[in-house]
């Protein structure tokens, strides 16, 4: 990297209200071209806000953006566009009935001269563009709907690549990847800063951020905090940084070793499911155990937790609780027998959107706290939630507020609280800590380890291996809907686990 | 129908003679429009308190637009009698909507209200309007067997269905096909008129129904339905059209070139059947006088206000056999 | 200090009233209000009247009975056609069994239509939840089955019966209060309580919200969905006893075109039609609005044309200001 | 060994068979087919004879037509209720010209035929996509200030204009072909391409799977939306040219309860009520199934009452079978 950094792009004072809210307050930096550089900061900080700024989403309410040494005001994304800017949303931006080439060339689809879509032409690129990402299995003729959260994740990559813009951003593009596909990611990134592209970062994962950036920005509470070189920072200083005040060390637990003579709590047999996306899964699981449960992209892992807890149809195979075979149908069933689950996708099968906090989080407490003639008893439930609220320190204005104006960790946090209303023996949790940030992680993983230790049993899916590695008595890895291997607490090593979870070329 | 009333004729030219000369306009010398008569005239007396009366109609088709026309001749007429005569629009034929007209023109203290019979489910609030001493005048179709309605204008529907049975039958020699197409299997009227019909038609050994479908009043729906007839009957001899949209109909058997063909007996010459009885499409057309109908109640309602005797319990319409020999000469004004 | 605290103040008052304005249905309500002084002002004989304002009332009794049924199944992401076939299938059969059969008990008759009613409900919510089809399609076939048996049970003409007690349903008044007033009033008040109060009722928003979200949560998705059309086929049928009592027969032509105007209550009231939000209260003020409209029109003696034009006009404007507003606001 | 190939063999013809039928529209088509074979065999002579297949076709024609801009809307996430009045106001507009003013050209007829159209979509798809009011709403209001404005220039009796080329476009054939029929084609073709093939065709997809996801990639969503409005006018207007030239007269009737019809040839040809998906092939299969019935009851002689309860069955059944299928699937 030269030591003369030649700006692309420059913030200056850039400041956003929303109703109520003031998201950024006077924001300036700079970014070069062919420099990776990081964002970093909590749920909330303003991250996304400065990146929907900058791409033409939200006009800034003062406040100028620079961009190639010219004033820009962006109305709409589409100008940014044109103007060299790509960005990957936080939240995906695909359409699910439509197939990943139309989603990648969405609004500028090659043409042939009748001006009509070239659709073989369209094809051929999305290929190109996804191989480029060392992904192969992806059909561009697929239905994006029918693509898992990852493969979704890469195709929204696709999308932004295929803009061949000066300036990428990237908000949370490894959410929900597995680490083989970071690693593809980070090779892309590198091959793009040699092409003199610049690129702009936002991760919760820290050590991730260290690794691939030239420069680390901070913000916290929409202020600009610190813009350094990565080599000034490490993770310690930025999480002080992030959260304004010195920060103690990540989770510690005592782990448990479990042999063959003591009873589980649950024990699977032979598992089956109706799509075939689940075969022959038999494990155990013990009481104050948490298991972790990972492998790579559409492994099935979701499917298996889903289909355990009677979401998606179970086709053979058999359920023991306590020793005792249960029929589990329908969710309904599960929850009778103590089990609780929080499903990967917040925003999809998790929450209440439109309902305030209170309601999504007394769900399923609610279904049993009925009056005569079904009436609920809105006092005690309303005591119920509060106390939640307290013990897991969800910020919120209040109990009424909808739930759509909470940020991803509190969000998080009103699910863990439906569930643990309903005092569960066994907690399914299917990527807990997907894109919400290092404090709220912190404390989340502090909650599981709390239930753990008050006896309840925990299986969580995580692609995150040093979450898997620092929290799990015992890890489990899924491949192709099939347990390839487990490994208990001692024996575990990032090495170790990665090579159950990669293909292994000869059988 | 060109008698008008005589009686209340003579009467009202010597109240005329007793009222304030110039104020207002004798009944006498009131002019209709061109080719209508006058069923009944006003008296020659303008109110002193000022009567209101309601003329209900839905206005948006061809035959309430006729009514319709009646009702604000009679609104003119009054007009320097010191009556005002609202004429109000329902939107459409349902019972339930007429119900709570009705029930709104009660509420607005009427002293008559003059009202199209939709179905026998008025009774109930044409019942209540006479019990508060309202004038409840029925045109067309009667509001419900035993309701206490005082007085009803029109032509009789069955009567009128079996006029249209009989002109089909002179008109193809009481053989062959026959098809109708009816408003809606779901309106008095319209049923009255299909099954006045059908009693004549199926007493003939030689005609054959070959099909009765709904046109919901539309005339595309009509055209529809006679195309698919004449497709589906090569030696189709007649189609009767119950209720609204024969040109349609009319149009549809041009199209497929069955002019004279194929007779289209339908009811009401209004501008849209005329030109089709012009050109011979439409064979028969029965008339129920509609301006009249708007017309009548509304003044009879006015004389009864006024201290007359009420009019008889039921007046009848003849039925108005329009065909392309004679159309020109009873409705002039169509052409 | 004395400045922020004025200011913050303010602020808070301000507060109150966007927060009031923000909810469509208080916008409508405030529509209504206008309305009604107006015609208070331009028709004061006859319009404030006891007799008038429960006969506008009573005209849009059945409107609010059926809208706010009407709005729960469009809060479970679904819409039903087939009410006003409904109501004439459930009114037809009543009225037949009633004049066929001498001394049947008026009990029977009155199980009979509510009965029809929640098998119609039944039928349309089985189809939906456990076949899976749409509900648009479900219900407009049965809208057209439930029309053609009308047609067939009626042979096409309006079914008189003897009047019993069941025609006090529909046209008596209690002192002034028109019993289907009374009617309206505490079905409102159930239906409300229902929606707000009761699990079944949360689970119904939830299920509008995000189906699958809710099956994780254990809710019986399918049973509920059922349950709100059955609902919806019980309000109907209800709303057939009214019209059968008012009319003193059966007709099948009852309730046609009704589903237009009850969807357009619910959603002028702030019902989403993607589902997952909306009040009843909401729903009865957009019904009343409705209903007021018509009688306005009457007392007015605006032309059938004209009436048309003033209808679609209120409705647009009535929904317009705060859609406007909340469109403005999101960028 | 040799069994497992067998089985992959079967599976990929499985497969194939598999695909065809999990598409609804494709399962529609086949129970047209059945329907028309059926009749055929029952009505030999009439049915299948070249007169009675165009009648068929150009009875379906308007509703082709019509479904396929209604498609588009309702892929958009919209609805469209004021088709019928789109269709009236312009063509007693177009005839008030053509009768009042004497040797008006027929092509200025035309125009203002067209460009009503066009404007009532403005206005529907400005006050969707600017004013953020819901389509259900919009068009609601548009469908009754439409037709009130119809009947204030029609008078509300129909407009009979002198027969100029104008009137070709309804009533005339060009060999056994009914103009009306040759108009539908080109218009299904260019909609086709343009839904499919285009840059516009495809983002109208994109908005109605996630408006905002549209927004952020760069799609004019606004723009985009009131197109299609517009052209759904544009569309509705042709109807009204194709009509006025048939009956050679324009009508405030003409077209009202359309857009219950359209919308379920759209529905049931795949066309998802909540937006995103669905084809205008499945589209015009779903038009062609609703005017077939039509046509069979009269070819059948079935009688009136039986009618609309086998229109309903019939509708309903068409789309289970597909339904059924794919919910036992996703379960
Ligand atoms: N459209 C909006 N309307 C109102 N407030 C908003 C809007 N978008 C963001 N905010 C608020 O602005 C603040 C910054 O949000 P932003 O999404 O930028 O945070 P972030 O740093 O990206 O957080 P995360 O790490 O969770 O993605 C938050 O308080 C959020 O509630
Ligand atoms: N709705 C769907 N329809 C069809 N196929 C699907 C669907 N959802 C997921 N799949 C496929 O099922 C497989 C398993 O996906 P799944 O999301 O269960 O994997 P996972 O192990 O949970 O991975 P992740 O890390 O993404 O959670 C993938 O190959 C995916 O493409
Ligand atoms: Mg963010
Ligand atoms: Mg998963």
């Amino acid at each position: 990297m030269s030591s003369e950094r030649k700006i692309i792009c420059k913030f200056d004072h850039v400041t956003k209200k929303f109703p109520g809210v003031t998201a950024l307050d006077r924001v300036s930096f700079e970014i070069a071209i062919g420099e990776v550089h990081a964002i970093v900061g909590e749920n909330g900080a303003g991250k996304s806000t400065l990146m929907n700024v900058l791409s033409g989403v939200y006009p800034p309410t003062e406040g100028d953006v620079y961009f190639q040494d010219q004033k820009v005001s962006f109305q709409s994304p589409h100008m940014a566009q044109k103007m060299g800017i790509a960005m990957i949303h936080q939240e995906l931006s695909l359409a699910p009935h439509m197939t990943v080439a139309e989603n990648v060339f969405i609004n500028r689809m090659p043409k042939k001269t009748s001006s009509l879509i070239d659709k073989g032409k369209m094809a051929e690129q999305c290929k190109k563009y996804l191989n480029d990402l060392g992904v192969y299995h992806i059909e561009p003729n697929t239905i994006v709907k029918n693509l898992s959260t990852s493969e979704q994740q890469l195709v929204e990559i696709a999308k932004a690549m295929s803009l061949n813009a000066k300036l990428v951003i990237m908000d949370e593009p490894t959410s929900s990847l597995t680490p083989t596909e970071v690693e593809f990611l980070i090779h892309i990134i590198e091959k793009l800063r040699s092409q003199e592209v610049a690129i702009l970062y936002i991760s919760h994962k820290l050590e991730e951020v260290l690794r691939i950036s030239d420069y680390i920005t901070v913000m916290r509470d929409g202020r600009h905090i610190k813009t350094a070189l990565k080599e000034e920072l490490d993770e310690h200083k930025m999480i002080s940084l992030m959260v304004g005040r010195n920060f103690e060390k990540a989770v510690e637990r005592e782990f448990k070793s479990y042999n063959k003579s003591e009873f589980p709590i649950l024990s699977v047999r032979h598992i089956y499911d109706y799509t075939g996306k689940v075969k022959d899964v038999s494990f155990d699981l013990y009481k104050g155990e948490i298991l972790g449960l990972t492998g790579l992209v559409g492994a099935g892992r979701t499917e298996l937790l889903q289909c355990i807890f009677g979401a998606n149809k179970m086709k053979s195979g058999e359920i023991y609780i306590e020793g005792k075979r249960v029929q589990i149908k329908e969710c309904q069933d599960a929850i009778a027998n103590g089990i609780a689950l929080i499903p990967e996708g917040r925003k999809t099968q998790g929450l209440f959107l439109k309902m305030t906090v209170e309601e999504n989080m007394l769900m399923v407490y609610q279904q049993q706290q009925t009056g005569s003639l079904g009436m609920l008893k809105k006092k005690a439930l309303r005591g119920a939630a509060g106390g939640q609220r307290e013990r897991l320190a969800i910020k919120t204005p209040s109990l009424e507020q909808k739930i759509i104006n909470l940020s991803g960790g509190n969000q998080q946090k009103v699910i863990l609280a439906r569930w643990l209303l309903n005092k569960p023996k066994i907690l399914f949790m299917d990527e807990p800590t997907n894109g919400i940030d290092v404090g709220a992680k912190k404390e989340i993983y502090k909650i599981i380890i709390e239930l753990a230790a008050s006896g309840v049993s925990v299986i969580m899916v995580s692609s995150e291996m040093t979450e898997v590695l620092s929290l799990s008595d015992r890890i489990m890895v899924m491949h192709d809907g099939m347990i390839r291997g487990k490994i208990s607490h001692k024996e575990a090593t990032q090495e170790k686990i990665m090579e159950f979870t990669l293909d292994k070329l000869e059988k | 129908g060109s008698g008008v009333a005589s009686s209340s004729d003579q009467g009202s030219k010597e109240t005329a003679k007793t009222s304030k000369s110039g104020e207002l306009t004798p009944g006498a010398e009131l002019v209709p429009p061109a080719g209508k008569e006058l069923r009944r005239l006003p008296i020659d007396e303008a109110s002193d308190k000022g009567i209101k009366i309601a003329a209900l109609m839905v206005q948006n088709n061809p035959f309430g637009k006729a009514v319709l026309n009646g009702q604000e001749y009679a609104k003119e007429v009054l007009a320097d009698r010191n009556v005002k005569v609202d004429t109000i629009s329902v939107d459409s034929f349902d019972a339930q909507s007429w119900t709570s007209t009705l029930e709104n023109c009660i509420a607005s203290q009427y002293d008559a209200i003059c009202f199209y019979g939709v179905s026998e489910a008025l009774t109930d609030v044409v019942n209540k309007a006479v019990d508060q001493k309202i004038l409840m005048y029925a045109f067309n179709t009667e509001p419900g067997l035993d309701s206490k309605r005082q007085a009803w204008f029109g032509l009789d529907d069955e009567a009128a269905g079996i006029e249209a049975g009989k002109q089909i039958v002179e008109l193809i020699d009481g053989k062959g096909d026959v098809g109708i197409i009816t408003g809606s299997f779901s309106v008095i009227g319209h049923e009255l008129r299909r099954n006045g019909a059908k009693s004549v038609l199926e007493k003939e050994s030689g005609i054959n129904i070959v099909s009765e479908v709904e046109n919901n009043d539309k005339s595309e729906e009509a055209y529809n339905a006679t195309t698919n007839m004449i497709t589906a009957n090569p030696d189709l001899k007649a189609i009767y059209v119950t209720a609204g949209g024969p040109s349609g109909a009319a149009k549809a058997i041009e199209d497929a070139g069955k002019t004279g063909e194929i007779k289209l007996i339908c009811h009401d010459v209004l501008e849209e059947t005329a030109p089709y009885l012009e050109s011979k499409t439409i064979s028969v057309c029965i008339d129920q006088d509609p301006f009249n109908q708007g017309y009548e109640p509304v003044i009879a309602a006015f004389n009864t206000l006024m201290g007359e005797p009420a009019p008889e319990d039921i007046n009848y319409y003849d039925a108005i056999v329009a065909t392309p020999d004679n159309v020109k000469e009873l409705f002039p004004e169509l052409f | 200090m004395k400045e922020e605290t004025t200011e913050n103040g303010t602020q808070k008052g301000e507060g109150t009233l966007k927060k009031f304005f923000s909810r469509q249905e208080n916008v409508v309500a405030i529509v209504l209000v206008l309305l009604c002084i107006m015609m208070s002002i331009v028709r004061t004989e006859t319009f404030l009247t006891t007799a008038n304002v429960f006969n506008v009332l009573r005209q849009s009794s059945l409107y609010i009975i059926l809208a706010m049924g009407m709005a729960l199944i469009i809060i479970t992401g679904g819409i039903d056609l087939s009410i006003g076939s409904i109501i004439a299938v459930s009114a037809c059969l009543g009225a037949y069994l009633a004049q066929r059969i001498n001394n049947v008990p008026v009990i029977i008759v009155l199980c009979v239509v509510l009965l029809t009613g929640c098998l119609c409900g039944l039928i349309n919510g089985g189809l939906v939840a456990l076949a899976g089809i749409p509900p648009f399609i479900v219900t407009l076939g049965m809208l057209s089955v439930g029309k053609g048996v009308a047609l067939l049970v009626s042979n096409g003409a309006p079914i008189r019966y003897e009047k019993t007690w069941l025609s006090v349903f529909g046209g008596n008044y209690i002192g002034p209060v028109p019993i289907s007033v009374l009617v309206m009033a505490v079905i409102s008040v159930i239906m409300i309580v229902f929606a707000n109060c009761t699990i079944t009722g949360r689970n119904i928003y939830a299920i509008g919200n995000s189906e699958r979200a809710a099956k994780l949560s254990g809710i019986a998705v399918e049973r509920t969905v059922i349950l709100v059309y059955v609902l919806m086929g019980l309000l109907a049928s209800i709303c057939g006893i009214l019209l059968m009592g008012q009319m003193n027969s059966a007709d099948p032509t009852f309730g046609s075109g009704y589903e237009m105007d009850t969807i357009a209550a619910a959603v002028i009231g702030g019902v989403s039609m993607s589902g997952g939000e909306g009040r009843l209260s909401g729903t009865i003020v957009g019904a009343l609005l409705m209903s007021l409209l018509r009688n306005m029109f009457v007392l007015l003696a605006i032309s059938g044309y004209w009436q048309t034009i003033i209808l679609g006009c209120v409705i647009v404007l009535s929904v317009a200001i705060d859609c406007i507003g909340k469109k403005r606001k999101s960028r």
